[in-house]
């Protein structure tokens, strides 16, 4: 797999032939060759996704140089060289339909999904406008009622929930269509909460889609000493749900793997383990300078940069030109800057006059609620009257 | 109606009156139950009752998932010590959610819990004092047949994740002739189980009446024992508990979790710092041993306070 | 496999063409053939795992009678239906120099392993002379010194405990020809700590064996409602570990695939799974009386009982006969007897005398132990000295 | 020397010397570790410091069976946060073993805890309090650049399971000239930080040199408060404790962590009912709020005690 597909012609070619994407534990496979063709012949489909890439890496950027600044306070986590399966993610959902669970590296799938430019810049910056309100920062961030619930660290955490959410929809009676997506790296496929989760959804046969981006590394540690098996992949027969493989670097590709699984989801045909295989091009976060990752890892197939061959894939197709992209690009890092500005003249939030309940619920008998007693006697600042 | 009744018949009526409630748990469905607190529940309610896998992870992050949906769950954990297991979903998705995203998360998780002769250090765990340490959880801890069924139904009214520990102890031991089902006292309020003058035992869950068994024999030594049942823990009704010690002048602080801090170092800490002129002497606490639930009813019997220990802290207390 | 192979020879052409016991994954399928056939072969080690297995019948029966009579407080959890694979296991294992963590249902194999019958009679009725001394019980024991670690409730929790034993062997340079092993309900599998545990020893490539009884039902729960693959086997490729099934009916098939996963373990191959299906005969515990095993269930060919099916394969190859057995059954009988007898006339835990210490560690500060200090504010009895 | 800087050099006594001692955890071998607490110790001693796997469930299972061979692992999570997923196997295996079986498991887990600006709810939490509920476990506090040395390696040699709490924002904020590795307290000793006569601020962790700072500040008003280090919170030296209050009248609990329940719940519970007649005014409390550790640096220096939420407390506590 050392030759990129780079031709749509070839692409496609390779799709079918199971190198760009592989549609593995033999499932449909002609059938769903034919699907991704449809897919990656979607040119709407791939604008969207390689937009959402580009401002996704124009706005991480953008952040990384912040917290070099000293402009962010805490962790600044990035999808650099991750784009792709990201974006094709997001764009195969449908927000106000789809429920989708980003993780830690997934701005370009939250672009395409439709997130907001200042929750990101926001949650960052630490506006009180933001999501999040100044709570909680960086990558946690969301809107769960409308479909994004907010990740929580614990890695793997998301997968149930997800499945919760379907779970809720089925016994609504609002299920159909809807495919419950999010994504996991390949350290947290080491978690008993991705376990329990994948396995609870393949027993429920919930319209779900698990996304793993396999990076080769979880934070310093390589594969080898996360997993046995010789692909990740592997696994989805033990649950009995649906697998595919991808090469994570490769838009169309995804675009085709990622989209079949959604579409196999979204029609009865129960959950979906995606392995994608590629390269983080950045560090476990800003602070990081990963120089854990080996020279000759970092100068294979795999540590390409999924946005320089997006960028020629949608050229070759004409799914887009040079001169669009270059205007893309200058939108975007006007919308960027403009965020942050925006952000940055937000106010902080303020903590005397922050409520510091963790309870929707306020109990009648006076002064008998946790919140209001402890506050009186925890620390300064007053409590603020609700 | 025993309080297993209550809390299958709340179960019952839930499911009747709200259609967002549904139940989750192991061997919950056709089984009802490793207690049978959902019997006939699964074929009364089609399609609402399930059986989940041995996955406390999963299946409080199905709870959470749900009610970020606006459904309310009721999980059954099969036993209050393997909610250890699911412990991470509940205390840090579950408790944190509506915090951090001011969306609430309504779930309610029923944790069978305390200790029954025989059933070892696995099978016996009080939990209150771990998710009251929380932010974000509501920690119920219903005594009597008629708030296990009240406070099951009020609980899953909030729109707060629930912790709903019921102790098995009480199941089929404790016994109502039936149930008012209208006025009742709401969450958040603690409850005078026996009034009294000369001290004041504040209990929850299963001591409450072990508490009120040592009153009746110290009434033969002329002693009148007040027992406050703080009915939840998380909220903490503080202000009865100080009513009361105000009345008595002493304080026993009564659990039978472990003695490391919990909700008798909370329950003393409160009064003594909000209520230190109202004691006459120093307040007391009875905890289990610090060692594991044993297994042996004799151990075990032993282990925890018994109308014996309970008796004799109070004669200590009412001698200084 | 309606036909249950019943003499020797049959046994071993159903074990070579995957019938009586089949080696999945594809691995040295004949080489594991020939030495299953080898294992079948001895004599010795068919004898000692049926005697296990007829010993701890008539135990549990005798447990079951003592809970029916009131003598047994809190639960009773049988292993009947279950003693073949239990007993095969149990006997491919050495005493001293093997860990073995043997689960609910594992009398048969504890026996096997060399556990004294009083452990159980003692542990059962509550004898404070039993390796528990009251303070766990049923079958909550063990002796982690000697390689036979005690179980906790919370399923699934043995798995890393053993992996974490042969880790410290590795360390101590005392891994050599070690093997260790556990059991597992299909129920457990659904728990994190059994994805965890399996995963981290196959990263560590530890000699272990993780024997999974299926025995279709965790508590009331059929194996539809618990995972969605089709057959438990399937996961060992995702972990990267051997796996192997085996008919958990028939002694032949268990001695042969069990012992081969122990000798692949024992030789370098890593973990290895083994998948056993088979029937519980009893209620979940002695209170259950299983009314949710459907008809059919009961009567199709795991339904048999696999003491049946090994007295006769026994008799058929030669390695016993009748007379044998039935002086084996008056021995064990009178074995039980004597064993429930000693420990019925054993004192119980004094609660006075009991140390009420859950920490080896004294503190040189008076009163400054949780246990004295807490103790003197605990319930009576007043705490023993030391 | 930072406290640090002491956490890796005692890790490197413990190789040197102890040939039973190993080290797991996420990303601390060849990387070093998150924080860097183990870095180089991967080459000095080679096979002897593991990366694991994101499974903190089976790094603790791993850590009880190599305690049950002999074995004293040392374990890091790589945040405190994180050993919610761990719960289950140190609850309930590690803690229970000793008890149950006779069998002490000599096990130690660093927990990277406490609060820093901007880590938000799941990078900062103190779960000290949860772990000292449980029978079985010894949970240490240290607050020292010496005692993080010290106490590392004296609750390695433990024999049972050690939960050692180090604070993150002491990491490399917190310097000492030199470690003086000859004689020093043991575990099980509080310490008094700095002496007073008023009132006795009783602390652990971070929240000791926040308590310095502010007596400190009330010097000037001619205040001199007396700083109670607890050092263990499980055991707890409660003499020293009493001791000190018998010397000021005036107790204030002081704790970074969530106000139910807790270490500063223990210390009034044990304080009042233990030296009620010491106590010139009523105890008091000041813990977080009860909210998750909030992400922004604002919040979060709101949501813990600081040196002037101390003061103003002692001001009040000193009018009494
Ligand atoms: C349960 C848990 N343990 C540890 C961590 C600390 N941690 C944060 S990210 C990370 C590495 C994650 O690796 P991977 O899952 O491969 O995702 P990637 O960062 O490569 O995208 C670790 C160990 C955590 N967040 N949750
Ligand atoms: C983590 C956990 N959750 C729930 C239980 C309660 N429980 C005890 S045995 C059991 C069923 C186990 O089924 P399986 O693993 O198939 O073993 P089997 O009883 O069939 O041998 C359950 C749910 C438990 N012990 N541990
Ligand atoms: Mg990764
Ligand atoms: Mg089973």
């Amino acid at each position: 797999m050392q030759s990129p597909a780079e031709s749509e012609a070839d692409a496609l070619k390779a799709v079918a032939a199971g190198a760009g994407g592989t549609l593995s534990c033999g499932v449909l496979m002609n059938e769903s060759a034919a699907h991704a063709a449809n897919l990656a012949l979607d040119r709407e489909f791939l604008r969207k996704a390689y937009l959402a890439m580009l401002r996704a890496r124009i706005l991480e950027n953008k952040l990384s140089s912040l917290y070099k600044a000293g402009k962010i306070v805490g962790g600044v986590y990035l999808g650099r060289g991750q784009e792709a399966v990201s974006a094709a993610l997001g764009s195969a959902l449908e927000p106000g339909r789809d429920v989708y669970a980003p993780l830690i590296r997934d701005q370009a799938g939250r672009t395409a999904f439709g997130e907001p430019l200042l929750d990101c810049t926001r949650t960052y910056l630490g506006s009180v406008k933001g999501p999040m309100r100044g709570r909680d920062g960086n990558i946690h961030r969301g809107h769960p009622a409308q479909g994004m619930p907010v990740m929580i660290s614990h890695l793997g955490a998301q997968v149930s929930v997800v499945a919760g959410m379907l779970f809720a929809r089925r016994l609504k009676g609002r299920i159909d269509g809807v495919v419950g997506a999010t994504t996991i790296g390949d350290g947290a496929t080491s978690t008993g909460a991705f376990h329990e989760g994948l396995n609870l959804a393949a027993i429920e046969r919930l319209p779900m889609v698990v996304v793993v981006a396999n990076n080769q590394f979880a934070y310093s540690t390589p594969n080898a000493r996360q997993f046995a098996c010789a692909d990740l992949v592997e696994r989805a027969r033990g649950y009995g749900v649906g697998g595919l493989s991808v090469d994570g670097t490769d838009l169309l590709a995804c675009a085709s793997v990622i989209g079949e699984a959604v579409r196999r989801a979204r029609t009865g045909a129960g959950p979906q383990l995606v392995v994608a295989r590629l390269l983080r091009l950045t560090g476990h976060g800003e602070h990081d300078d990963a120089s854990y990752v080996p020279d000759h890892i970092r100068g294979d197939h795999y540590g390409r940069d999924c946005l320089d061959v997006a960028t020629r894939q949608l050229i070759e197709t004409g799914a887009t030109n040079q001169e669009e992209i270059d205007a893309w690009r200058e939108q975007s890092i006007e919308e960027v800057r403009a965020a942050v500005a925006k952000a940055q003249r937000e106010p902080a939030p303020d903590p005397y006059r922050e409520s510091w309940a963790a309870l929707a619920s306020r109990f009648a008998v006076p002064d008998s609620s946790p919140t209001a007693r402890d506050s009186a006697t925890a620390a300064t600042p007053a409590p603020a009257t609700p | 109606m025993t309080y297993i009744d209550a809390i299958r018949d709340a179960q019952d009526h839930l499911l009747r009156e709200d259609p967002s409630v549904f139940l989750y748990g192991q061997d919950i469905a056709t089984f009802g139950g490793a207690f049978k607190a959902t019997k006939g529940l699964a074929e009364a309610y089609p399609g609402r009752v399930f059986d989940a896998p041995i996955s406390e992870d999963a299946m409080m992050g199905l709870a959470v998932g749900a009610g970020i949906e606006g459904m309310r769950p009721v999980i059954e954990m099969q036993f209050a010590d393997f909610s250890s297991v699911g412990f991470n979903q509940i205390v840090n998705q579950a408790a944190t959610h509506y915090y951090r995203t001011g969306v609430p998360v309504p779930l309610t998780v029923r944790l069978p819990s305390g200790g029954t002769p025989g059933s070892g250090p696995f099978h016996s765990q009080s939990m209150e004092a771990v998710y009251a340490h929380y932010p974000g959880l509501i920690v119920l801890t219903p005594a009597t047949v008629s708030d296990a069924y009240h406070m099951l139904i009020d609980g899953v009214a909030l729109d707060d994740p629930v912790i709903y520990c019921e102790h098995k102890f009480l199941y089929r031991w404790l016994k109502a002739k039936s149930i008012d089902k209208g006025e009742h006292l709401p969450i958040g309020h603690a409850r005078i189980a026996r009034a009294g003058k000369h001290a004041t035992v504040v209990a929850y869950s299963a001591m409450v009446h072990e508490a009120v068994r040592a009153a009746e024999r110290l009434l033969q030594d002329g002693w009148d024992i007040e027992v406050v049942d703080l009915r939840s823990v998380k909220p903490l009704d503080i202000d009865t508990v100080l009513a009361s010690v105000a009345r008595t002048g002493r304080l026993l602080a009564l659990g039978e979790a472990f003695p490391w801090g919990g909700v008798t170092a909370e329950v003393v800490a409160r009064v003594s710092a909000e209520g230190f002129h109202l004691l006459d002497a120093p307040p007391m606490r009875l905890n289990a041993h610090d060692t594991p639930v044993p297994y042996h009813p004799k151990l075990w019997a032993a282990h925890r306070p018994t109308p014996e220990s309970i008796c004799d802290a109070l004669r200590r207390l009412l001698a200084i």
